[in-house]
Parts: structure tokens; C-alpha cells; sequence
């Protein structure tokens, strides 16, 4: 019995693989004519989160109106981890033959569906494996929060920053040093206070988390969870707020300074335009202010025109290419050298930061 | 006047459609809001079912996903047997998972040594946890659905703790996972798919448990334990002990179903391994009713509608959350089922 | 004269049972109504109908001769009609006071404790009845309990009283005391329905008594135009009930001694307090007193379910001072428990399983640690044959079954051990004189072959007949052991109540 | 300092008290309910929607009352009438509400509104450290602390108060009584979903005005913790929820001072906690007396043959 049902299996799934690699072959597009996009998004939160996931799928709403984008689905509140294979592999058995996956987590599952699908690109977000047909994309925000650190550094009269971090991984740290790198450059007297709330998603606490930061007279607020809680927690105590991931000048009128942002639309329509032309080849694109992937919000009419034009003059640096924010010397906040007089971090150091920088009032947890 | 009588004889007949009805119900509650949300329910329907079970793959990542929730739908069940609520079969996941990758990752155990290593401290761990409540209900009379509960709490922070902290892969660029395991103490898969030997193991357990409560004199105990402790307390059982002992028992078997999830399906210990396994485990077993192989074919029509909820999503663009409110409005619907399965209806007119 | 309250052919059926079929009943102003029926006539069916808690699927309720529906308790409580359940219906978690006010409609919103408790407490005191109305239920006696309910009645102001077997956790004594203020209830006008198996109280309260069977009223009689015997055939028609005849013995060895055992207070139970008596081989040892004066408690050292504070019990030469309940029924100690449903079975599981519930663990009903189905079938068909069981299908679960039959479950699989001695608490409480009969001759039968008996239980009537000896039990001490040819009623009454003898 | 921390421990703890409060009422009457989660992301969406068109925070609060209740009527008909399985249906409440937010709560995902204020009680907020930290709250907080206080004196010195606890100890007894067994029921379920819903609505009008899918967070099922480490008693559910609350509320402020302990193992503290409690409790019981409702859970059927 074992064996017909085993061989039944083998049978239908020789059936089936024989099958849809020959609708692949039927598939393909002459290249002159270019490829036609059937993209497909793999999200870690609900597209309601109003922070990560929305704003990628702003992105992806840019992609769409794309001409030759046929399709764009996507799926949201995947769990990272294993879970997210089946849903990686549904994808691409309905024949999205571009599939971005725009979460950490979905790094080992995407690298392990690409293998299965060849003909299928695939972009994930934030990762360091790549194959042949996975490249990799990630933005290099550290750069707006950089300058949104010089705003904050300029525009606080305590000289305490808070800053609400979510969980202790290298792109919330990175995103911290950066940051305090920037207020020290403009207010070496200032000094980060950091709060961990162990969340992304959790509102009450995140404001909570704001709230023991402005008791401890903070005066200018930023964070780096997906809802604009802890800047209302600043609006309310009338201190200054510095957002993250999209625009939200809106919900917070009174404390808005800036923002660090995401336009991921930007490299979503270069991705589809590269599967479109044949141009794709695997790359591990690691973006900043020069390609747009990054930006800052415009800075509100809090900010004085002089640190407006300060912080502008910086953009416009870095927006150039001379990326220079973790270049030596820079100590740690233990005291020790982290980053040595001349020598700059690597992007492979920058991937796996695990120190705070000097100013950053606060500690790893473990 | 509407009145409810007991029905006498339940008709199996009548029993067995019941839930089928009330799930065509649910269905057609769920079809009318689809409509509302301008997606034709058919569509959506024949979707489901083609995503979980219209091509191999698709069946083998139903039964992928039904794995943890037989093993966990079996230990919550051997508890309910003995009228004991387990509601932190997803404490026990984490907890097994946490043994296994212990043994995976700094016992030094390899190859199949390893494989069973993981396999017993995964049980070990689970039951052991479990078996705390098992203990406190037991010598104390603490309400185990309460401490079930915040022990899952407990045994998540836990997980966060150790793969934030000492059990961080040295090369992982401080993401909070730990190394992958070596392949050679991973469960072996089906060909190409990630259906593994974790659901062979389910559906042996499932025959373990059926044989261990039906037929053994154990089974028997937890059974006389279950519908009277004062008669099995008078037959000499000693309820004490049972109690911590199926507690154990329903806490290795979630914690083993921590072990298949990370040896069979991540490789590797981080956050959220569980997907509220433990929550839909109880359903389970309440929809199974009594029997392990009950749930066994309910872990697989969960998995069917878990599974089959991607494509809402990828074909109808139908939010994940509906897929949650799919669940829920179905088993309303087989909650209220169930009272017509066992009252009639009778209308008569008002004496007065 | 016309009745205050007439049922008039009231049909209800549960699942499988047509528990009444077309009753009739009437209750004049100012009567005690005896309902008498074997169990299973639908006695408690038709009083829950009168409660409101069951709705009829026919008939009528006539009261002052306008027709009452009754969908609730409270239009039955609203009807003037009160009822004392045979398990109580008291929230025992709470005080007497607020399980009083419970059944009280007409106080405010938000109430006074104290003006409250002064107007019950005049209330009570009207009726001589002491009770702290502060004390949790669960503290009091089941003889209190009884009190808190008909205090919640009397304040209701009820017109008809149904009293549902209200004697069957009393002394004679406090029988005695019931039945005065019945009387004297009877006096101011109220009528009361009286439900009980006990010829003795019937005879003595009855004015009128109204025969049910198999769910319909058979016979009304009046006083005077009844007695026992008369009755007893009516109740139980054609079913012949056992006979059986005590022979004389002569017992020598001693089966059984318990010397100087001390135990432990449960709840409000009395201590067993330097409790010494031997049992001796094929005896019939009857143990008297009221509810809650240890006989518990002494039943359950004895087979294991407690352990003594101090003390010695010793069985055919081996100690069970310290035994489980496992031990003690492998040195040969049989239990036949107080409360049936609640200790005796595994409600929901088959005949079959419920034989074996002492003896799963035998070599017989297993093979290694599988279970034996085959044995066990077998066994289950013997034990069924022996004891005329009346089971549903195979697989019928045992609550299903009558209370008789559940009886004969349990002293089925107690005495298929061959037990030594056996520990019988109430052995035929709620029993129908037919089952009792039956109950009795068994004991006899194992008495035949030379089985010691420990038979507790309050129906003196049951000890006079049966036992070979009498021990009286008060506040978990021996007040006296008598000889049941020689001694009288009054004799254990008094003992009963803590008194000695000259 | 400390005048901070109580202030936000209040802050905190103020959801999880009407939740509490909320499956306290339920629990009392013999309902278990594991939908609070779910009930409390319904109040928080229908609280936040209406305050947002119609610009009335009242309207959003009362809104938030009775869509909860709408929801937890679903449980209450099928656990009172029906008679069904509570944990199971409880569960169910939960996976709904989830979804059924996440579905119509779409559209209102990145609005804001103007939340409530700090309304200073006169007088009162004055007193040095408690006038700022305790008097000095949205009305919500006083509500809450005056529901406390309400739910107290209605189960113990009121005529319903009483028939409600009968009904959940021995709806035998309270039904033969002329208490309407299952009507109590059902409107404690009411009543209870409708303050769990209000408690949603404290998150989306009062801590953070606006609306996230599932920002309720877990928070539902710390309630229905709460309720056992209460035992069933509203004004320990008032210091459970503060201590809840009040637990986080010093977590992140002694980051933001500089020192910090693992927040994982910190975040493990507050469920310990609650079982050490649950066991001492337990322990310091007299015999025979329970701390929960006797009928906890367990369906009434007058008609059920014993």
C-alpha cells in the first residue's frame, strides 16, 4: 500500500514538475519585446500598520502603474521564519515571476523557494544572502536619520534626545548611531537617551516608552517602531517629534520637525524595469539619498532656515556619494574605540553593528 | 412557543452533517461578506481548495501545517479526556523548542544520536513545563487554564531571551536567531517538498494515544479521572499523580511539536515558531471530540483553511484577517450546530 | 370543597422517558399530601413541573381554579408555591443571610444588611429556630441547611409547601421536630405535598396520600382509609419484591478490630474520637446515628480514602492503619459509598468499565498494561446475569441507568471481589422499596457466606432487620451497642442524641 | 519621580482595568470569556471611527460600548441559550474581532484625532505628588475608578448584585429562587463585552488617538489573567491592573535613566507574579469554599436531569 501511495506521489509530482516547466518555456517573452512583469510583495505586517508595510506598499502602488507591470499582488502579515516558504512557493507557482520579500526574517526561505524557480527574480529586503537569481535591496536610512540627528541636535534646549528603538538588531542600532553621530555633530554637548519597548506594533507601550523619555526631559522625540504614537506622546508634552519610515507631518502638526523615509517606490521601479528589459542580474543594491530609495521629509517651519540649510548642505554631500557618517574616530559608548582614527566601517560592519556610540545614553539588552 | 427538546437517541446520521451544514452556513455568511467585499466567494472557494489540495505540493504543505497542530491538538485532548484544560500548549512549543535546539546546537550529540537527543529533551522540556501546572492544579488546586495561559507568556520571553541574548548566532549580523542546525540531525524530507518524517511521527503518535487511552489500563485511569475524581479516587487511582503525569504527557507532545517545527521546518530557534498553535490546538481537540484520530482529520481541515486562506490573499486580495474572521464565524456556526445536534425544535402553540 | 391547587393530566417526556403521563393530582387548603411512588414514578419530575423549573408538554396547572402556565420558578413562586429540594438549592459559597435574600422579592435596590437581618432574625425567632446568619452554607449541617431552606419559604410567605424526601438526612429527632412545625404549618392553613419512602412518617403525617406509578397517579386516599400494607401494594403493584429470612449464627473470630482510632476533622464532620470495635466473621455490624456524627469518616479510614490521626485497624492479621484505597480493597475491604453518582461510578462510561472500577488493574481484565476487553465483557455479562441488571444497549453509559439498577452496579462489583468485609454507607437511601428489598437479601446472602457487613446507615428500621449488632455513633464517639432483638427505637434515640444508658 | 511613575502606571493600567472589570462582571455570572482580546480591538476601532465622524470622544467611548457588546453577544447567545462551549467560543470572539477590525478598519488607518485631555480634579490635582499623579487624568481614569467602586457596592449590597452572584455560584438555586438564570447571564456578557470594549477604546481615544490593526497587543488576554489574580473582586482588579501596568511603566523609565535589566526576563515578571499570587491565594483558602464562582464555565439547563 505504502509503496503505490509512495508512487503515486512520485508520479504526480514528476507530472507536475515535467508540466510547469514546460508552461515556463511557453512563457518566455521574446526580449526585444521585454518581459511582462507579474509582481507579487511578501509582507511582514498588515498593510494597515501604517509604518513598514504601508510603506512599502506605497512602493508598491508606485510599481504598479508601471505599463508593463501586468499584475501586483501581495500578501501581508507572513510570519517570518518557515511559514513564509509555502507562501513564497504559492507565489511562485502562479507565476509572479517577480517576488520581493521586505522582511528580515524572510532571508533563509527565500534564498531556499529561488532554488526551486530559477526563472522567477526574486528581490529581498534587508538581507546579506544572495544566489543567482535573489539579489538583495535594502535601503541605507541611516543616512536621513543622520541629518534628522543634526536637526534634533539643533533644535533640543536640554539637550536630551529620546529615542524609542524597538528590538536590538543591527538596523535599529545603526539607525540610533547614526542618528546620535548627527546631534553630536551640531551639539557635542547632547546626548541620546535610548528606550526599548521590544515590540513594532504595540501603541500603548510605544507611547509609554516616549512618555518615560519626555519625564526625563527629553525634548525632542524620534523612533523607529511603526506607529506615530510615541510622536504624539511628544506633540502632547509639547516637545519636538522626528518620525520614521513615511510623511506623517500630518497626524502630528505641532511637534513635527522631520522624518527619515522610505520612497521604496523608487527601487521597485527600477527592479521591474531591469526583469522588463532582461537587464536584471543578481545584486546586492544597498541604497542611500544618491538613488532617492531614502529621503528626509521635508523639514516643517519649526526648523530655523540656518539648520534648514545646514542640513541641506549635509544631504547634499552624502546625496553625492561621500558617504563619510561612520568614518573614525569614533568611540563607543563604553569608552572603547569602535571605529579608529581614518578608517571607515565597512558595509558588512555597518550589516552586523552591535555597539552604541558615544552620546547614546542607554545599553544593548539582552 | 419555540421550544428545545433533548433529543433522545442523537442519530449519527444526523450528528455527522450537522457540522458539514453549519460550515456550508459559515461559508455562505462568509461568501455574502465577500460579495460585500466584491469578490466572488466561489472564485474564492475553488481557490482555497486548489491552493491546499489541488496539487501535490499544496497537500504536502497542508499536512506541513496540520504536523503541529496534531501534535499539539493531541496534548491538549489526553488533558481534556481528564476534563483538564491545557491551554498553553503554545508555552510547551516554545519550551520543546527550546530543548531541541539545546541538544541541536551545544550538546555535541550528531547524526541520528542528535536526531533523538533533540527528540527526548523536546518532550522532556514540554512536559516539564506543562507538568508545573500539572503540579500546582494537582497539590495546590490552582486553576491550570490560568497558569496554562501565563506560562505561555513565560515560556515565549524566554525564547526572545535566549536567541537576543547567549544563544545568538555568532555569524547571523545580531539578528536574534541562533545557528542553523547542522542538516545531517534535520528531519528528512519528502523529496523536494518540506513535508517531513515530523508528520509520520504525528500520525504514529496519534495511533500511540489512540491505543494508550482506548485501550490501556492508563487510559482507563485518565478516563474514571475525567468523568469522576471522587469514583477514581475510590478505585484507588492515584488522581495526584495522574494529573501531573497527563499533564507531562500533554506537554511533551506539544513540545515535540516545538521539536518537528524547528528541526523539520525553520532549522534553527527564533521568535514565533508557534503561530498560536497551541489556541487553534484547542479548538482541535474540542472539534475532535474524544478521539486522537479525531484529531488527526481535524488538524487537517484546519491546515486546509489555513492554507487555503493564502490564495484569498494572493488571488482576491482578500486581507489575512479575513481568513481569522473565517475561522471564527465557522466555528460560531458548529458551536451553534452543536446545540441543534443534541435539542429538537418543536413549535406548538401557546397553551393560554 | 374545591382545590387550591389541581394538576390536571400533565404528560412529560425527556429523552427516552415519558416521565409523567397524564397526572392528576389535588391539594386541598390546609392538608399534608403525601405523593408516594417508587422511584422512578416521576415524584421529583412532577414537583420540578409545579416548581416551573420543568415545562409540561401537556396538561394544566389549576389554581384557585384559574389554569396557571408556569414558565419559570418565579411564576411558580409568584403562584404561592415553595418548594424544599432533595438537594438543596442553596449557593453555599455564600451566608445564610444572603441565601436568604435570595428568595426574599421585596427588598430594595441597594439593601441594609442590619434592617435586613433584624427582620429575618425575627422571622426565625418566630419559628424557633437558631442559625447564625453570618456563617457560610457550607459550614452548617445538612439539618441546618435544611432550616436556611424553609426559612426561605416561610418568608416567602408560600401557600403550598413541597417537601421532597426532606427527612432522609435527619435524626428521628429532628424528624420529629419537622414533622411538629409541619403540623403546626398545617394549622394556619398551608397545604403541604409531602414526598418520602418511609411508611412510618407517612402513616403519622398523611391526610391524604396520592399513589403515583410509572408517571400517572394511580390512587388518591384519605386518611383512614389506608395503611402500610395497603400502600406498600399499591406502590409496588405486581414487581414481587425478594424474600428473605435472617437465620441464627454464632460468630467467633474477628475479622475486623479498629482499636482507640483518632481522626481527623473534614469539613464540619466529627472527629472519630478513640473509636474502638471488632467485627467478627459473618457479621452484620449496624452503625446508627445521625448524619454527620463520623460515620463518614469512619467508612473512609476503613477503606482507605483517609488516614487516622491515630489508632490501629487490622484485617485478618494485616495492618491498614495507613492504607490507600487500593491497599485496603486488596486486604478485602469492600466499599459501597454514601453518595452513589457522586463516588460510586464513573458517570459517563459503560456498565462494562464500571464493573471493573476496583479491580482494572487485576491480571484477569489485563494484558500487561493493555486492557483485557474480552475478560471484561465476560465479567460484565456474569456480574449483569447475577444482580438482574437492567442495562440500556451495550455501551449505555451508567448514569442512564435507574438509581436502583446503579446500586446494584456497585454492590455487584464489590461483592464479584470477594470481599471479607464490607463497608455499606446508606445502602438503600433513595432506594424504592423493591431495590431495597433486593439490596437487603444480598447482604444477607454474603452474610450466609460468612461476609462481614459494617452497615451504616439512619433508617432504623433497615438496622433493626438487618444487623446483628447495633453500635450507636454520636459526635464520632460509641454511645452504646445494643442488641437489635432487645433494644427499642426509643433506646437508640437516645443514644443517638449523645445520652447513655443506665 | 514617583509621581511620574504612578501617573503612568494609571495611564497603563487604565485599559486593563475596564477589561478586567469588564470579564470580572462576566466571570461572576458563570461566563468565562477568552474574547476579551477580540472585544476590546472592536471597541477600539468603532470607538475611534465614531469619535472621528463626529468629532464627540463621548460618542466614540459609547460606541465602543455597544459594538463590544453587539460582538460579545455572539458569545453570550451561544454560551447562555445555547448552551456551547466557552473556551471554544471565547476563542472564536477572538479570532473574529481580529479579523473583522482588520477588515473594516482599513480606511481608518493613518487618521488622527484630537484624544482625550487631562481633565485636573479641582482642588485634589493640588496636593503635592498625588494631586498630579492621581487627579490629574482623563475622565476615563476616573471612571474606571469609580466603576470599581460601582462594581463593588452592586455585588455586594445590591439586590441584582446578589442574584448575580447566586447565578454564577448555583444557577440551580437562583433559578428555583425566581432569578432569571439566563438573562443575568447574558446581560453580564453584555455588560462585561461592552466595558472590555471600552477598554479598547481608552487605546484608541485616550493613550494613542488613532487606529492600528491589532493595537490592543495582548493586552485582552493579560484581562483575562487579571481576573483570577482579582479573584473575581473588582478592587483587587484594580490594583492587578495597576501593578500590570505600573510594571512596564518603571520597566521604561528605568531605561530612560540609564540602568536596564533583560526585558525579556522582566517581561516574564509580572506572569510570574500572577501564578505566585493564584497559589498563595489558593493556599490561604478555607476548605470548601472556592475563590471562583462555582459554576464558572459551566452551562445552565434547568431541564438537565442530575
Amino acid at each position: 500500500m505504502k509503496k503505490i501511495v509512495m508512487s503515486a506521489i512520485l508520479a504526480s509530482f514528476l507530472l507536475l514538475f515535467g508540466c510547469s516547466k514546460k508552461k515556463e518555456e511557453e512563457v518566455k517573452v521574446p526580449a526585444d519585446t521585454g518581459k511582462e512583469i507579474k509582481a507579487a510583495f511578501v509582507y511582514v505586517g498588515p498593510v494597515g500598520d501604517g509604518g513598514w508595510t504601508f510603506a512599502h506598499d506605497l512602493g508598491r502602488q508606485v510599481m504598479a502603474k508601471l505599463p508593463y507591470v501586468k499584475d501586483v499582488t501581495f500578501i501581508e502579515s507572513v510570519p517570518e521564519g518557515a511559514e513564509s516558504t509555502r507562501i513564497i512557493t504559492s507565489l511562485a507557482q502562479k507565476g509572479y515571476n517577480l517576488i520581493f520579500t521586505t522582511s528580515f526574517g524572510y532571508m533563509d526561505p527565500t534564498i531556499e523557494v529561488a532554488s526551486k524557480f530559477p526563472d522567477v527574480v526574486f528581490m529581498h529586503c534587508s538581507g546579506y544572502k544572495a544566489a543567482e537569481n535573489v539579489g538583495t535591496y535594502f535601503g541605507r536610512i541611516y543616512q536621513p536619520r543622520y541629518l534628522s540627528g543634526m536637526v534634533a541636535g539643533k533644535m533640543t534646549k536640554t539637550n536630551i534626545i529620546g529615542y524609542v528603538a524597538a528590538f536590538p538588531i543591527p538596523e535599529v542600532i545603526r539607525g540610533i548611531n547614526a542618528f546620535t553621530l548627527g546631534v553630536r555633530s551640531v551639539n557635542p554637548d547632547a546626548v541620546v537617551k535610548v528606550v526599548w519597548t521590544q515590540t513594532w506594533f504595540d501603541p500603548a507601550k510605544e507611547r509609554d516608552a516616549a512618555d518615560s523619555l519626555l519625564d526625563v526631559k527629553a525634548d525632542v522625540i524620534t523612533m523607529h517602531q511603526d506607529t506615530p504614537a510615541p510622536l504624539q506622546a511628544a506633540e502632547k508634552r509639547g516637545a519636538y517629534a522626528i518620525g520614521y519610515n513615511s510623511d506623517m507631518a500630518a497626524q502630528v502638526p505641532g511637534a513635527w520637525l522631520t522624518a527619515p523615509i522610505w520612497n521604496w517606490g523608487s527601487i521597485y521601479t527600477q527592479v521591474a524595469e531591469q526583469v522588463h528589459n532582461g537587464t536584471w542580474k543578481s545584486e546586492q543594491l544597498w541604497y542611500g539619498l544618491e538613488h532617492n530609495l531614502v529621503d528626509m521629509a521635508p523639514m516643517s517651519k519649526l526648523v530655523p532656515e540656518d539648520v534648514q540649510a545646514l542640513v541641506n548642505e549635509k544631504k547634499a554631500q552624502l546625496a553625492s556619494g561621500n558617504d563619510d557618517i561612520f568614518t573614525g574616530p569614533i568611540k563607543d559608548n563604553k569608552g572603547n574605540v569602535a571605529v579608529e582614527e581614518g578608517k571607515s566601517l565597512t558595509d558588512a560592519e555597518k550589516l552586523s553593528m552591535n555597539f552604541l556610540v558615544e552620546g547614546v545614553q542607554g545599553s544593548i539588552p539582552e | 412557543m419555540i421550544r428545545f427538546e433533548k433529543r433522545k437517541d442523537i442519530s449519527k446520521y444526523f450528528a455527522m452533517t450537522a457540522p458539514f451544514v453549519s460550515v456550508l452556513l459559515a461559508l455562505t455568511t462568509a461568501g455574502c461578506i465577500m460579495l460585500f467585499a466584491g469578490v466572488n466567494p466561489l472564485k474564492a472557494y475553488m481557490g482555497m481548495f486548489h491552493e491546499s489540495l489541488g496539487s501535490v505540493y499544496g497537500i504536502t504543505e497542508t499536512l506541513v501545517k496540520a504536523t503541529p497542530l496534531i501534535f499539539t491538538g493531541l496534548g491538549v485532548s489526553v488533558a481534556f479526556r481528564m476534563k483538564i484544560w491545557n491551554i498553553g500548549a503554545d508555552g510547551q512549543l516554545y519550551m520543546g523548542a527550546i530543548g531541541a535546539s539545546w541538544v541541536a546546537l551545544f550538546s555535541g550529540l550528531t547524526g541520528f544520536a542528535a536526531m533523538i537527543g533533540m527528540f527526548l529533551a523536546a518532550a522532556f522540556c514540554g512536559g516539564l513545563w506543562a507538568s508545573v501546572a500539572g503540579f500546582l492544579k494537582a497539590k495546590v488546586r490552582v486553576n491550570e487554564i490560568i497558569v496554562t495561559l501565563l506560562m505561555n507568556y513565560i515560556a515565549a520571553a524566554w525564547v526572545s531571551y535566549l536567541v537576543y541574548g547567549p544563544w545568538k548566532d555568532p555569524k547571523g549580523f545580531n539578528f536574534p536567531i541562533t545557528q542553523r542546525f547542522s542538516p545531517d540531525i534535520m528531519l528528512s524530507h519528502f523529496m523536494t517538498y518540506r513535508l517531513n518524517t515530523g508528520f509520520l511521527l504525528a500520525v504514529a503518535l496519534v495511533i500511540i494515544l489512540y491505543i494508550l487511552v482506548e485501550k490501556t489500563i492508563w487510559g482507563y485511569e485518565i478516563k474514571v479521572i475525567g468523568d469522576n475524581p471522587n469514583a477514581a479516587k475510590y478505585a484507588g487511582i492515584k488522581i495526584d499523580r495522574s494529573i501531573i503525569g497527563v499533564m507531562f504527557l500533554s506537554g511533551a507532545l506539544a513540545g515535540i511539536a516545538g521539536y518537528v517545527e524547528v528541526a523539520g521546518v525553520q532549522g534553527r530557534l527564533q521568535e514565533g515558531i508557534s503561530q498560536g498553535y497551541g489556541y487553534t490546538a484547542i479548538i482541535v481537540a474540542w472539534l475532535a471530540g474524544r478521539s486522537a484520530i479525531g484529531v488527526l482529520i481535524v488538524s487537517v481541515i484546519m491546515a486546509v483553511i489555513l492554507v487555503g486562506g493564502d490564495s484569498l490573499q494572493i488571488l482576491m486580495q482578500l486581507p489575512v484577517a479575513f481568513v481569522n474572521m473565517f475561522q471564527g464565524l465557522i466555528l460560531f456556526f458548529i458551536l451553534a450546530s452543536d446545540f441543534f445536534i443534541h435539542n429538537k425544535i418543536s413549535i406548538r402553540r401557546s397553551g393560554k | 370543597m374545591e382545590p387550591i391547587l389541581k394538576i390536571d393530566s400533565v404528560v412529560k417526556t425527556f429523552p427516552g422517558v415519558r416521565a409523567l403521563d397524564g397526572v392528576c393530582l389535588n391539594i386541598y387548603e390546609g392538608e399534608i399530601h403525601t405523593l408516594l411512588g417508587e422511584n422512578g414514578a416521576g415524584k421529583s419530575t412532577l414537583m420540578n413541573v409545579l416548581n416551573g423549573l420543568y415545562s409540561p408538554d401537556s396538561g394544566n396547572i389549576v389554581i384557585d381554579g384559574s389554569p396557571y402556565i408556569f414558565k419559570s420558578p418565579k411564576d411558580s413562586i409568584r403562584a404561592g408555591i415553595g418548594m424544599v429540594h432533595q438537594h438543596f438549592m442553596l449557593v453555599y459559597s455564600h451566608t445564610v443571610f444572603e441565601n436568604i435574600l435570595l428568595a426574599v422579592e421585596d427588598i430594595p435596590f441597594f439593601f441594609s444588611r442590619k434592617r435586613l437581618k433584624k427582620r429575618i432574625t425575627e422571622i426565625i425567632r418566630k419559628f424557633n429556630i437558631s442559625i447564625d446568619l453570618d456563617e457560610p452554607i457550607w459550614k452548617l449541617s445538612i439539618g441546618q441547611q435544611q432550616w436556611v431552606e424553609l426559612i426561605k419559604l416561610l418568608l416567602r410567605d408560600c401557600r403550598v409547601l413541597i417537601l421532597d424526601e426532606p427527612t432522609a438526612v435527619l435524626t428521628p429527632q429532628e424528624a420529629d421536630r419537622l414533622f411538629r412545625f409541619l403540623k403546626q404549618l398545617r394549622s394556619e392553613g398551608k397545604s403541604i405535598i409531602f414526598i418520602s419512602h418511609k411508611m412510618r412518617e407517612v402513616m403519622e403525617l398523611s391526610d391524604r396520600v396520592t399513589i403515583l406509578k410509572k408517571g400517572s397517579s394511580v390512587k388518591e386516599l384519605l386518611r383512614g382509609s389506608f395503611d402500610e400494607n395497603i400502600l406498600a401494594g399499591l406502590m409496588i403493584g405486581t414487581d414481587d419484591v425478594p424474600v428473605w429470612e435472617k437465620t441464627e449464627k454464632t460468630f467467633d473470630s474477628i475479622i475486623l478490630s479498629i482499636e482507640h482510632l483518632y481522626a481527623d476533622k473534614d469539613k464540619n464532620m466529627s472527629d472519630l474520637i478513640d473509636f474502638s470495635i471488632d467485627l467478627r466473621k459473618g457479621e452484620i455490624l449496624g452503625i446508627a446515628g445521625v448524619a454527620g456524627n463520623g460515620q463518614k469518616t469512619l467508612a473512609e479510614v476503613l477503606t482507605g480514602l483517609k488516614n487516622p490521626k491515630a489508632g490501629k485497624i487490622t484485617t485478618g492479621g494485616t495492618d491498614i492503619t495507613n492504607a490507600d484505597s487500593r491497599q485496603s480493597h486488596i486486604a478485602g475491604i469492600a466499599h459501597v459509598p454514601e453518595d452513589r453518582k457522586a463516588m460510586g461510578i464513573a458517570p459517563e462510561m459503560s456498565v462494562d468499565d464500571n464493573l471493573i472500577l476496583k479491580s482494572y488493574k487485576n491480571k484477569k481484565f489485563r494484558k500487561l498494561f493493555m486492557q483485557n476487553r474480552k475478560a471484561i465483557e465476560e465479567n460484565a455479562r456474569e456480574q449483569i446475569d447475577a444482580f438482574a441488571i437492567k442495562t440500556g444497549p451495550k455501551g449505555t453509559p451508567v448514569r442512564l441507568l435507574s438509581g436502583g439498577n446503579i446500586q446494584k452496579v456497585i454492590i455487584a462489583r464489590e461483592l464479584s471481589l470477594r470481599p471479607s468485609v464490607l463497608v455499606a454507607l446508606y445502602p438503600t437511601r433513595g432506594l424504592d422499596i423493591g431495590s431495597a428489598e433486593y439490596v437487603h437479601k444480598v447482604i444477607m446472602d454474603a452474610r450466609e457466606q460468612d461476609m462481614s457487613t459494617i452497615l451504616i446507615s439512619e433508617d432504623l428500621d433497615e438496622l433493626l432487620k438487618l444487623s446483628d449488632r447495633i453500635a450507636v455513633m454520636f459526635r464520632g464517639e460509641i454511645t452504646g451497642v445494643v442488641d437489635p432483638k432487645k433494644t427499642t427505637r426509643e433506646e437508640i434515640g437516645l443514644l443517638m442524641s449523645g445520652e447513655t444508658l443506665p | 519621580m514617583i509621581e511620574i511613575l504612578l501617573y503612568a502606571t494609571i495611564k497603563a493600567g487604565t485599559p486593563l482595568l475596564f477589561a478586567t472589570l469588564g470579564a470580572i462582571i462576566m466571570e461572576r455570572s458563570g461566563i468565562i470569556n477568552l474574547g476579551v482580546e477580540g472585544l476590546m480591538l472592536v471597541g477600539a476601532l468603532t470607538g475611534f471611527s465614531v469619535a472621528y465622524t463626529t468629532h464627540s470622544l463621548f460618542l466614540g467611548v459609547m460606541a465602543a460600548f455597544f459594538a463590544s457588546m453587539a460582538a460579545g453577544a455572539i458569545h453570550g447567545f451561544i454560551c447562555v441559550y445555547l448552551r456551547g462551549n466557552q473556551i471554544v467560543s471565547g476563542l472564536s470572539l477572538t479570532m473574529f474581532g481580529i479579523g473583522i477590525t482588520s477588515l473594516f478598519g482599513r480606511s481608518a488607518v493613518g487618521l488622527t484625532i484630537h484624544g482625550f485631555d487631562r481633565t485636573p480634579i479641582p482642588l485634589l490635582s493640588k496636593i503635592p505628588v498625588i494631586g498630579q499623579a492621581v487627579f490629574n487624568h482623563d475622565v476615563l481614569v476616573y471612571f474606571s475608578v469609580a466603576l470599581v467602586v460601582c462594581i463593588h457596592l452592586f455585588l455586594y449590597k445590591s439586590r441584582w448584585g446578589l442574584h448575580l452572584r447566586s447565578v454564577g455560584e448555583n444557577p440551580a438555586a437562583a433559578d428555583t429562587s425566581g432569578v432569571n438564570v439566563n438573562l443575568y447571564r447574558f446581560s453580564a456578557v453584555l455588560i462585561g463585552s461592552g466595558l472590555a470594549g471600552i477598554g479598547g477604546a481608552y487605546l484608541s481615544l485616550a493613550y494613542t488617538p488613532f487606529w492600528v490593526e491589532n493595537m490592543s497587543a495582548g493586552r485582552g488576554w493579560i484581562a483575562v489573567a487579571l481576573v483570577i489574580f482579582a479573584q473575581w473582586n473588582s478592587t483587587r482588579a484594580l490594583a492587578g491592573a495597576y501593578l500590570f501596568g505600573g510594571i512596564n511603566a518603571v520597566q521604561l523609565r528605568m531605561q530612560a535613566m540609564g540602568t536596564s535589566l533583560s526585558p525579556h526576563l522582566l517581561m516574564m515578571l509580572p506572569y510570574i507574579f500572577t501564578i505566585i499570587v493564584l497559589i498563595f491565594a489558593t493556599m490561604r483558602l478555607e476548605k470548601g469554599s472556592t475563590p471562583e464562582p462555582e459554576a464558572l464555565g459551566v452551562p445552565y439547563d434547568r431541564e438537565d436531569r442530575k
